[in-house]
């Protein structure tokens, strides 16, 4: 494979990271003072009017370098024929920009795009480009927006940089990158606590993975000896099955964390803290999925260590259905929606482990689609309501109708009814899974396990879509007093529908949502399509027959005692609270405590003793000058004495 | 290159004749002093950059701008300098950081409480300063320069001395026995690395590094080796600091002024690694190799350690300090696995840590200076009160903690990548649990950072302080505009609990109604270059790798 | 210097030095130990004139007429007045002992010890025959302005500033300056500005 | 004449002296005693100018030179011991203890309540070795901020200032 010398790649990645620090310095320039944050309330309107101005530019600033990127990434995966979904290779596209030695083996600087990196910088950058769009208008009174646009530009810089590397630490820098992103702007309304608090628990988690993901990356580098993805895939065959194994655990880990699968899922839902739009972007279409795409990425690797696949396959199944039932329980709309993420993650992890990476791609390009339209609809009726609770919400289809509509959109996908678009991934991901069962890919029980849990996790998927949907927007309106937004809630506005920047982007994004199944060709299964079909039917036709019931109460309460673990999510907070927080937390103490007391202590323990053999002989010194000159004549003498005696 | 060798002999010429020049005429100078430290260390700056200008690069590996004259010629002592690519970006480093401490000293009106270079009322006495600050300038320039054990030696001395002072002058509170505590520590250590160094004399007879370095330990048997390496080794693992060796590291940097503290952590430190990389590991690689998972154990041991001694801490310089033992734990693990890969990413992460926390004790100096205390929980909101100097902190910290991009990366994860594949005499699966544990020590790393942002720039400011009318506080405390005015009047009262939290409340109180500017001028001069070289060296480490490389392999052996 | 048999029998000369020897050696036992002050400094006396003889005997002859007009004349003399001015008691006094005796006892006896044995080992043999007139005026004298004019001279600046000295000293008109509280030893640079409190 | 006498002689007075100026306790006698010192080495000086024969007499004259020396030296001396009379009413040596540290009541005070320990309110920075007092900054130094802004900066061992001896 000869790569075709080009440098979109490079100007892909390289405008939005201009932009986040052109978004950084430049949009208050020149400085105006910030009034003190007390008085700001009083000069409120004035102040308004100040960073107004800066908004105004920071949105330029932020919008049109992504919007170049989504152009170029677009003609790039054009050139390309949109390989990926015809599933043919096509050479690299890229360049390289030499190397940096490190004394072994030595990174590669590589920009490249091929079929996987080609349609996936499609999404990243249209995803992106929404959002922006989108953020304009959501946010468009906050104070701190230009900080926030810079680091939407720099987190799709650092997705692009992830998509279009062609070397492992390279992609690396990318993947840590996005994580600091994240955890800036889940943490972007930091006066409170709580926010602060889960952005410190989504870098760290993914932080935890990202430490076995780079310990992976050694592994097969100094085995390829090369860092380079194009080489390490090209050395599988001849590494052997325990270094594969223990390369891809190891990547796993980094891909657990990322893409919040089963061990390390608990930072996702806590991330909901972020703005909407965020969660929209980072957590839903594009940086969750970047483990998705390592491991589509590696596959030739993952595919020689069964073992792994194996294990892959089980976190899926753990995954997909126990987030599904957690979703079922969550009375926070964006909870919902993350749980939703999880699990559907899950299926793509469970599709790469029945062996089939083009489907969990596949899966991966509708999903971001869909996903994110749901997030920016969410956003839209968190807009409107002031809340972010789905006990505060109902009757809102009349009130919101394109958001309503484009909801709908977004649920049959994720439902996956036909025509929308999550039918047809979720069919080709079921179909490897029932393929994987008589396979050989993965153990018997693994595929067993993984296929069963996928089919119970279509119709968990129904009743808590159907759930969201009727609780939302149908039933009586719950008009309540709206209260003074706290600084962790999306300002609150008046208007019916959201203003335009909001809605564009969620229209655009409903077309793919829609039709983007159609993409991959139509080879369909119509066995197993019409067991999802019904199955998902079937779980969204409990849920309606309960809320016809009440429609007031919470369709939720059809898992009676369940509920409550399912809405703690099985309570792995608590145990990883109980397991590892709080252990080094008091381990810390002692530490500190052993620091002052046994290793300091040894070196005052030093001074002290000093200063007591010297305090004996302080008591010499008493100031009397003839005991002195008595020591002083003894010294004198012992000397003599030795000299005539030695000398 | 020989016409330039009045380069390094310059860079230790200008700051002691501008130190000894101070001596001279007393009040001539008084009105100048800002401008005067400036301008020295700013000469020395030049010079820095015309060496670093003029370097060879091709040749990274060989001493370049070499001096080599008699000194004290009947022991044999040579004053031999010159430069490689190891010690090239310590040079500018030093030069560097010297420079911005004048910068953030003497900038602007000199008004700000961190400058202390105008004279105020309590003594801050800036012509000492200055001298003291160019006399350890030359110290540590002459470490990194000097290519004779026994002037390496001096040099390492000489630093003592001007930073005991800065410590037990310029400090806080407790300054006396911090800087006691400083000298008599280091110094201890220096005495046993001097015994080391004398018993490599004896035993190699002569005192050339570059000699001694290209014999890769000829003529010196095994067990010569490993004692030698181990009284060198425990007196640079002193100034270093390595774990359990490390305590008086914290409070040095607790009590010492800010420019102290930068310059602490930004170059002393490094002559301790620098010397594992110059002396301990080529001149013994024997001994090296003996002691070497010993060196990696303590390594690991000090950044989980130090780690988690971070994650308790409340004092926000304290806690800086104790990241520094768990960075510079990643530096020795770096030297352990004795790889050129290794080395390179601990002289790559000695020079980044130089940098990073160089700027989180400029940083955490200015916090101290607007709030009056360090302590962690008495600071909160940030963000909201001082947006750009929160938004620095967070930089710095972000950097620190090694994301990838940033200059702290790249060292934490070269060392891990030695200690993955370390030299062949060392058992791989003895480094690879170093590894491990050095992976989790960087989670915590990250953990001990995040919530000190948490803390510190996060919440709403203040929340605990109650509003009082301006004129009650302020006429009962003085000008809360003096460095020590508020704090010190109040001081004076009994030392027990009730009048500890008195002080806190009020002089957060204080601390918030004076007028607490965000970042200054003089401080935005200090702090943007390193700024941009952290973004630099993160975004494109190969020209530090490019340099040190070959000068590595050089000294491993690995080429010749 | 002549080298001698070990044991010859004590000449005449001898015997008289050892005679004045045993009486300086004696007087200035009961110096160090007397309780009465000025008892001590009568003993003195006996003591120089005692050396004086030895002296003499020596062939030492300016010398030893130097040390009487000096010592006996003027040392002890002004030892009496300083004993008057500072109002000592006269008569015995029980305190004259300080409380490190025993030390003091010790140390000087090892001393002695260590002495005698070293000069005795070392000069058993050793003879010199006496020559009179070695040590007269005349030579002596011709050998201090012509040898030792240069120390002399030096010396003489000496003496003047022990004079000086001793009077700057004595007066109680001159008032030594308070001790200066804020000097700051140690510092690198002297001290700029105010210095402290 | 054997060398051996006089130098046995010179030894025993040269010890007496030093058994004066240990033992006694009047500075006048102690004065008294350095003159049985130095005449005992005037006699080493003149026995062995004797015996060598010297023909430049040094021996003699440095006899002489060390006469004219005492005789100034106890000229100064008697000056200083007048003026110490003057100042503190005694020539007693052993109540002449300006030379050792004063009597510390920072160490009676501890000694009794015992829980003063390290960081105790007396700890100051005047410690000389200061090591055991710097781990807790909010307890130690307390009140001393203001006081100790510029004085001894350079001598932190001052001994005559000394603190607590913990």
């Amino acid at each position: 494979m000869s790569t075709t010398s080009s440098p979109f790649p490079l100007l892909i990645v390289a405008l939005p990271f201009l932009a986040a620090f052109a978004g950084l310095l430049l949009s208050r320039w020149p400085r105006t003072r910030r009034p003190q944050p007390g008085a700001a309330e009083a000069k409120g309107q004035e102040a308004g009017h100040q960073h107004r101005g800066g908004n105004r530019r920071a949105a330029w600033i932020a919008v049109l370098p992504t919007a170049v990127s989504a152009a170029l990434a677009l003609w790039l995966a054009a050139a390309q024929g949109f390989a990926f979904f015809a599933e043919r290779a096509v050479d690299p596209v890229g360049a390289d920009y030499g190397e940096i030695v490190t004394g072994t083996v030595p990174i590669t600087l590589t920009l490249q795009a091929d079929a996987l990196s080609g349609v996936l910088g499609v999404l990243v950058t249209l995803v992106a480009l929404a959002v922006q769009v989108y953020s304009v208008g959501y946010l468009h009174d906050d104070r701190r927006y230009p900080s926030y646009s810079a680091f939407i530009s720099l987190f799709t810089s650092a997705m692009l940089l992830v998509v279009y590397s062609g070397d492992l630490l390279v992609l690396y820098v990318g993947w840590e990158v996005m994580g600091l992103c994240s955890y800036l702007l889940i943490g972007h309304w930091w006066e409170d606590r709580s926010n602060s608090r889960a952005a410190v628990k989504a870098f760290l988690v993914t932080r935890l993975g990202d430490v076995g993901f780079l310990f992976g990356i050694f592994v097969l580098g100094i085995s390829a000896d090369s860092f380079r993805i194009a080489d390490v895939l090209a050395k599988v065959p001849e590494m052997s099955t325990a270094t594969l194994v223990t390369a891809t655990m190891l990547l796993l880990a980094g891909v657990a964390g990322k893409s919040a699968q089963v061990p390390l899922h608990t930072w996702l839902p806590d991330a909901m803290a972020g703005p909407t739009p965020i969660s929209a972007l980072i957590h839903a279409a594009t940086m969750v999925a970047a483990g998705i795409f390592i491991v589509a990425r590696l596959f030739p690797a993952f595919l020689g260590a069964r073992p792994t696949l194996d294990v892959l396959a089980v976190m899926a199944a753990l995954g997909m259905l126990g987030a599904a039932l957690a979703a079922l329980a969550q009375d926070d709309l964006k909870r919902v929606l993350a749980y939703s993420t999880i699990s559907q993650l899950s299926y793509m992890a469970g599709g790469l482990a029945a062996g089939s990476d083009h489907a969990a791609i596949f899966h991966l390009l509708t999903h971001g689609a869909f996903k994110a339209l749901l997030f920016l609809c969410a956003g839209a009726v968190i807009h409107h309501v002031g809340s972010n609770l789905m006990s505060q919400m109902g009757g809102l289809r009349r009130e919101l109708p394109v958001t309503f509509a484009a909801t709908t959109i977004g649920f049959a996908a994720l439902m996956g009814l036909p025509p929308a678009s999550g039918f047809f991934s979720k069919d080709s991901l079921l179909l490897a899974m029932d393929g994987a069962v008589s396979g050989a890919a993965l153990t018997d029980a693994a595929a067993l396990l993984l296929y069963a849990s996928a089919l119970a996790t279509v119709v968990v998927t129904g009743a808590y879509s159907a759930r969201a949907w009727l609780r939302t927007f149908f039933g009586p309106g719950r008009t309540i007093a709206l209260p003074e937004p706290q600084p962790g809630t999306a300002h609150v506005v008046d208007t019916r529908e959201a203003p335009p920047t909001m809605l564009i982007p969620i229209v655009l994004l409903a077309v793919p949502a829609l039709l983007l199944g159609f993409a991959g060709g139509l080879h369909l299964d119509v066995g197993v399509a019409t067991i999802s079909v019904v199955l998902a039917l079937l779980g969204s036709g409990v849920v309606y027959a309960f809320w016809r019931g009440d429609p007031v109460a919470d369709p939720a309460r059809i898992l009676g005692p369940f509920r409550v673990p399912c809405e703690r999510a099985f309570y792995v907070d608590s145990v990883y609270a109980a397991l590892f927080v709080r252990p080094i937390l008091a381990l810390s103490r002692l530490v500190v405590s052993t620091d002052d007391r046994v290793v300091d202590g040894a070196v005052r323990g030093s001074g002290r003793t000093a200063r007591g053999l010297s305090g004996v002989l302080r008591l010499a010194q008493n100031g009397n000058v003839q005991l002195y000159v008595s020591g002083v004549l003894a010294g004198v003498l012992l000397i003599v004495v030795g000299a005539v005696m030695f000398a | 290159m020989s016409g330039l060798s009045w380069l390094p002999v310059a860079l230790l010429a200008v700051p002691l004749l501008g130190a000894l020049l101070l001596l001279a005429p007393p009040p001539a100078l008084r009105r100048t002093l800002r401008l005067y430290g400036l301008a020295v260390s700013g000469v020395v700056l030049v010079l820095a950059a015309i060496m670093v200008a003029t370097f060879e690069y091709g040749q990274a590996a060989r001493m370049q701008f070499t001096l080599d004259l008699p000194w004290i010629p009947g022991l044999g002592v040579r004053f031999h300098l010159g430069v490689d690519g190891i010690s090239l970006p310590l040079v500018a480093l030093t030069a560097l950081l010297t420079f911005l401490c004048f910068v953030y000293l003497g900038v602007g009106d000199g008004r700000g409480q961190g400058q202390l270079l105008r004279p105020r009322a309590g003594g801050s006495r800036p012509r000492a300063l200055v001298f003291t600050l160019l006399v350890l300038e030359v110290g540590m320039i002459g470490t990194f320069l000097a290519l004779d054990l026994l002037l390496f030696f001096v040099f390492f001395e000489i630093v003592l001395i001007p930073m005991y002072f800065l410590i037990a002058v310029w400090g806080g509170k407790a300054r006396r026995a911090a800087a006691v505590k400083f000298i008599l520590y280091t110094l201890l250590g220096s005495v046993v690395m001097l015994l080391g160094l004398l018993f490599i004399w004896a035993q190699a007879g002569t005192l050339d590094m570059v000699e001694l370095a290209a014999r890769h330990g000829a003529g010196m048997s095994r067990a010569v080796q490993v004692i030698a390496f181990l009284a060198v080794g425990i007196g640079l693992a002193v100034k270093t600091p390595m774990w359990p060796l490390h305590t008086w590291l914290p409070d040095a940097h607790t009590e010492a002024p800010t420019v102290g503290s930068v310059l602490l952590a930004g170059v002393l430190l490094k002559m301790g690694t620098y010397g594992f990389a110059r002396i301990a590991i080529p001149v013994l690689p024997e001994g090296a190799a003996a002691l070497a998972p010993w060196l990696g154990a303590l390594a690991v041991v000090g950044i989980i350690y130090g780690s988690l001694a971070c994650l308790a801490q409340r004092d926000l310089k304290r806690m800086i300090a104790y990241s520094s033992v768990g960075h510079m734990g990643f530096v020795l693990l770096g030297f352990a696995t004795l790889t050129t890969v290794g080395i390179n990413g601990a002289l790559f992460a000695n020079v980044a840590h130089g940098l990073i926390t160089g700027l989180l004790f400029f940083l955490a100096g200015a916090i101290k200076e607007r709030y009056s205390t360090a302590d962690m929980p008495s600071i909160t909101g940030l963000l909201a009160t001082l947006p750009h100097l929160g938004s620095v902190l967070t930089f710095a910290a972000i950097a620190s903690l090694g994301l990838p991009g940033l200059a702290g990366f790249w060292g934490e994860m070269l060392a891990l990548l030695g200690a993955f594949d370390p030299a062949e005499a060392l058992s791989r699966p003895l480094f690879l649990t170093f590894m491990v544990i050095g992976g989790l020590g960087a989670v915590l790393t990250a953990a001990y950072f995040l919530v000190m942002l948490s803390r510190v720039t996060h919440g709403l400011p203040g929340s605990k302080a109650v509003p009082v009318p301006p004129g009650t506080v302020l006429a009962a405390s003085g000008p809360g505009d003096e460095a020590t005015g508020p704090e010190a009047s109040l001081a004076i009262g009994p030392s027990d609990e009730t009048a500890d939290a008195r002080l806190e409340k009020t002089g957060e109180r204080i601390g918030l109604l004076s007028h607490m500017p965000d970042i200054r001028r003089y401080e935005m001069a200090a702090w943007v270059p390193l700024i941009v070289l952290i973004l630099l060296f993160g975004l494109w480490p190969g020209l530090l790798l490019s340099l040190t490389t070959p000068a590595v392999e050089a000294l491993l052996g690995v080429v010749s | 210097m002549t080298e001698a048999a070990p044991f010859l029998p004590p000449t005449t000369q001898e015997v008289v030095f050892l005679l004045l020897g045993a009486v300086a050696v004696g007087s200035a036992l009961l110096v160090v130990t007397t309780k009465q002050l000025v008892h001590a400094a009568l003993w003195l006396v006996l003591c120089f004139g005692a050396l004086a003889g030895g002296y003499l005997v020596l062939t030492a002859e300016f010398v030893a007429w130097v040390q009487v007009l000096i010592y006996v004349g003027a040392v002890v003399v002004l030892l009496l007045f300083g004993i008057m001015l500072t109002r000592a008691p006269i008569g015995r006094s029980a305190d004259l002992d300080s409380g490190n005796r025993v030390v003091a006892a010790v140390v000087a006896l090892a001393t002695a010890a260590v002495l005698v044995t070293v000069v005795i080992d070392g000069f058993r043999t050793a003879y010199a025959p006496l020559k009179p007139g070695e040590g007269a005026a005349g030579e002596l004298g011709a050998s201090v302005f012509s040898t030792w004019v240069l120390p002399f001279e030096a010396l003489s600046v000496l003496l003047l500033a022990a004079l000086i000295g001793a009077i700057v000293l004595s007066r109680t008109d001159i008032r030594g300056a308070p001790p200066s509280a804020g000097e700051a030893g140690g510092d690198p640079a002297p001290a700029e500005g105010p210095g402290g409190p | 004449m054997h060398i051996v006498y006089p130098a046995v002689v010179s030894a025993l007075l040269f010890s007496i002296g030093v058994y004066g100026v240990l033992a006694r306790r009047n500075t006048i006698l102690v004065l008294m005693s350095v003159e049985l010192m130095l005449n005992a080495v005037n006699i080493n000086l003149v026995a062995f100018d004797m015996w060598l024969a010297d023909v430049l007499h040094s021996g003699q004259v440095l006899t002489l030179f060390i006469i004219v020396i005492a005789a100034a030296e106890v000229g100064l001396g008697l000056a200083i011991v007048l003026a110490l009379f003057r100042n503190r009413q005694s020539v007693d040596l052993d109540r002449l203890r300006a030379l050792a540290e004063p009597a510390d009541p920072a160490t009676t005070a501890d000694g009794d309540n015992g829980a003063g320990g390290d960081n105790g309110a007396r700890a100051d920075d005047h410690q000389p070795a200061g090591l055991d007092t710097v781990t807790s900054p909010q307890l130690t130094a307390r009140g001393n901020g203001a006081s100790d802004q510029g004085d001894g900066v350079g001598r932190p061992g001052h001994p005559a200032r000394r603190g607590g001896n913990a």
